[in-house]
């Protein structure tokens, strides 16, 4: 047992276990295929709307299966922790929540969940004939981006995506208006990470990496993997810096734009610590002369039990603003229902 | 000869290997990627051994069933990747039923394309590709003193191609997001791919 | 720095500035004075309306300040780290959202939120005439209580409260009817909690105690205290029936009652652990014949990062279970607004 | 003789004391509470030597200064009880100005009823009521050989309390919810108490 202090039995059942407690407390939104490990919206498929489907490995939550509801997900398949699901899972979505207008498959880039759902998609085309449109989130500026590489990591635009296309579904856009209205949020949205710990996946047992007291990993994915660069433990102030500077260059962000505003916990960081970090982020927004819009503070993009949090800023206008405000009734995230 | 018996054996070793082995698998993963090549590789090749136990008559209807359960349980990037690999090496051996040295062969290079046509690798991306290579290489060129021989041959080009994957910086997968870090590890996949091959070179002939 | 790894600037720091980021990410909803470090409902005080004010030490986020607006409180007066806020707060808070109703102190049983709210109290009385009462919450079965000790520990039945007794003044009841319901609410609850992991009290620096990689605590607080006992650590199957057990047999509850469950996680273990602690939970009350009217699954009442969990069980009849489903619009807690 | 300058040069010298103790005070709290009782007395001081420095004419208001001071900066259990220990000890000398051994020792007794009527402790609960009892009984018993003696025999008693929580099993704050645990640990305020009139024996005779 050691290195590994977790709420769980067996390893093997940490995935399905979890989705039999989450089914039990939010039965009145969701319904869960347990064989599938697919998580539905209650009443999907939903008759003439564009049906959202998105999925990947666990241990993220309440991303994605916490996002399904009204106003955002129809479905999310869940893999194995930090595995991504199977083509069997998402094909089944597919199916199931197709109601007549197309099915959007919300992909976040890495190898694993791209080729799967790409599989998944060529299948159901095959298939069924579902019309189905992918978008692959890849916002994280802590990769270099290049022709000859798996690219840039998708992270906590996914979150911030799922809403809003979400809404657009909800309000019965087209599944071409939904996919581009994705594909803009995508583009116009970057994150970066840090860990002040590793975390455990159940099957290893053990951390992912060693992290010393005095450490950081800054440059960090969702997976519990190393970052680009292991620095020296530094206050808040300078941890916000490192975050918030890099993304601010890369679209660029600029004086007068307003954004969606996104400080997202790891899973083993607490609210408090959340705040303090959203305080910074702020402070360096308001010095660039960038408005938020919206703000948004928790752990809904985690990576296990990791402490540590990311920043995700996303240019919004008055479209985007508006879906972001849109009704939304999900485990995960819900207001105005 | 290579037949159905012996294709049925190779996996079912290829099984054991990866259960005996999957903690180092994994801890590989840890290094560069997310921990779970050995949980998934596992969960898979468990899968296959239950669906060998069906039976099967013909090479290619058992290489397409493994290829398809790896498919639908594996699930991150060695899922489609392996999958793949056994779906095409299947097909490829469509009717054949006593498999000689040159069928395995151009049915091993078919599945490896199916691993370029799904993972887009290329050379030194540091990737399962860096094994399964200079495997084919090797086994091209023992193909005429017998499947044994080629097997043991590409086994041995693998575990090289495995070793050479250290140093390399990764350009594909996850350990592409670590840059230079991913520099002075050993590839989990090109392991997984070696220790496929040595598996074959113990079980066919 | 060893110990301590957060996301803080100057320890001395962390509660003003999680206070300004708190205010920064919810002005919609809420106003801070920071001075008095209070969270208000930005409308308070509300004529008519029976005013709620709760507090606390800080480190339990959401818990108090994230739970206060529309439906639950009106203001929250943060301490220090774990340290009960100081008369003053309390005062201040309670002119301050005094609408004509009176106001409803609610009060943790832990000796010093008690002394602090009580001279609070006095002092109010005296000073204003505003009407006061105090509820003290001490759901913890984990201690036993007996009139020559501190008596028992108000935990996770606190957050229930507030949403319940919130709902209720919203409604227009009276000071004296607020009051009771409160009292009820409380009497009908019960608690247990355990701790996989100690946490760090910011100005300490290092850890408030020691467990081995095989060891839990159960039966702790939410002050990053040791818990009663020390224990091997145990599957989840077992951990659940160490918490539930307890709280079924102590008030008690039984075969055909109905109850709100709340399974909390206490800062640093990840939702996915707490859906597989919600589904065991869940498989002991179908056993003992107890149904679940609603649940709540996540991180309310927190101790830092700790990992770990408690279980809540609160008796409910038709009143309780109406109030709890009423709108409530908080950052914390959000439903039907 | 005590007064206001004696006064106020023993609470700068407990806040110093308090300051130089805090990561003490904090390890014995750790133990069996919440590992904060150093950072609130330390708080608590600080905030009430700045208020020292508005400058104070009489003794009562200099110490029920003190006491707001403490209530309204510490929180916890000890803000309250070292709070209405100084309000009530200050209230007892209202009016007077040079402070002698007996009215010091009643003021003392006055502020110690406040700490009880607050806190409702009894002997043996475990908490600074352990220090404070015998401290006071001390006092008394060498009040005849003035201030600096009965303050020294006070301290010294202090100690032997403080000392003496350590096998206690808590009945009172925090420490009481350990049950058997709490024995073997020494209990914070008891040691702050402690502390407060080592200080005193120090800076008043
Ligand atoms: N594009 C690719 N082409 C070929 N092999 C790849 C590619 N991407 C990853 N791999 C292989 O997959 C292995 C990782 O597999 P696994 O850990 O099971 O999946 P994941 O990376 O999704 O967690 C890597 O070690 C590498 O050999
Ligand atoms: N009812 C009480 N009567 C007297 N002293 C008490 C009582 N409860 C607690 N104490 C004292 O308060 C000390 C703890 O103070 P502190 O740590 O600052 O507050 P908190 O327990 O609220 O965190 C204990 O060590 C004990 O001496
Ligand atoms: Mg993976
Ligand atoms: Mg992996
Ligand atoms: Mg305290
Ligand atoms: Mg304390």
């Amino acid at each position: 047992m050691s290195g590994m202090k977790k709420l769980i039995n067996d390893p093997a059942d940490v995935v399905s276990e979890a989705l039999r407690g989450f089914e039990a407390a939010h039965g009145d939104r969701v319904r869960v295929d347990h064989e599938n490990k697919i998580v539905y919206r209650k009443d999907a498929p939903r008759q003439g709307k564009v049906g959202l489907i998105s999925g990947g490995g666990s241990g993220h939550e309440p991303m994605h299966g916490g996002l399904v509801g009204m106003g955002m997900l129809d479905a999310a398949c869940a893999g194995e922790v930090f595995t991504s699901p199977v083509p069997d899972q998402m094909m089944a979505a597919t199916k199931e929540v197709d109601g007549g207008a197309g099915v959007l498959h919300i992909v976040k880039n890495y190898t694993g969940d791209v080729m799967n759902f790409e599989m998944a998609a060529e299948m159901a085309a095959a298939d069924a004939g579902t019309e189905v449109k992918s978008v692959v989130t890849n916002d994280d500026v802590a990769v270099q981006d290049s022709l000859y590489t798996a690219g840039r990591r998708g992270v906590g635009i996914t979150v911030l995506l799922e809403k809003i296309a979400g809404a657009a579904a909800e309000q019965g856009r087209s599944l071409a208006e939904v996919a581009d209205l994705a594909v803009k949020v995508n583009d116009n949205g970057r994150s970066m990470g840090m860990a002040l710990t590793s975390c455990t996946v159940p099957a290893a047992g053990k951390p992912t990496f060693d992290l010393a007291e005095n450490e950081m990993e800054v440059g960090i994915g969702i997976h519990g993997e190393p970052g680009r660069t292991r620095l020296p433990l530094a206050p808040a102030k300078e941890i916000a810096a490192l975050l918030v500077d890099p993304v601010l260059t890369d679209l660029p962000y600029g004086d007068g734009d307003a954004v969606i505003a996104f400080v997202n916990g790891m899973g083993g960081t607490p609210l408090i610590e959340l705040y303090l970090m959203y305080n910074e982020v702020k402070q360096l927004l308001d010095r660039a002369g960038i408005t938020v819009a919206r703000s948004l503070v928790g752990n809904y993009i985690t990576s296990l039990e990791m402490a540590g949090c990311s920043v995700t800023l996303l240019k919004a206008d008055d479209d985007l603003v508006g879906l972001w405000d849109a009704p939304v009734n999900t485990p995960g995230l819900r207001w105005g229902a | 000869m290579t037949d159905v018996q012996s294709l049925d054996r190779w996996l079912r070793d290829f099984a054991e290997v990866v259960h005996d082995n999957a903690g180092l698998l994994t801890e590989l993963d840890a290094a560069i990627g997310d921990a779970d090549h050995g949980a998934n590789m596992d969960r898979g090749m468990k899968a296959v051994v239950a669906a060998l136990d069906a039976g099967f008559e013909a090479p290619d209807a058992l290489l397409k069933k493994a290829g398809m359960t790896l498919v639908s349980t594996v699930g991150g990037a060695s899922g489609p990747l392996y999958g793949t690999f056994f779906l095409r090496f299947g097909t490829a051996l469509a009717g054949v039923t006593e498999i000689g040295a040159e069928d395995l062969g151009k049915a091993l290079h078919a599945g490896v394309e199916g691993i370029l046509a799904r993972g887009k690798a290329e050379l030194e991306d540091k990737t399962m590709y860096d094994a399964w290579a200079p495997a084919l290489e090797a086994y091209d060129a023992a193909v005429a003193d017998g499947t044994g021989a080629a097997l043991a041959a590409a086994a041995a080009a693998a575990a090289k191609g495995r070793d050479a994957t250290i140093p390399l910086v990764a350009r594909k997968g996850r350990a592409s997001y670590l840059g230079e870090r991913s520099a002075g590890h050993q590839d989990p996949g090109a392991t997984s791919t070696t220790l496929l091959l040595e598996s074959a070179a113990r079980t066919l002939s």
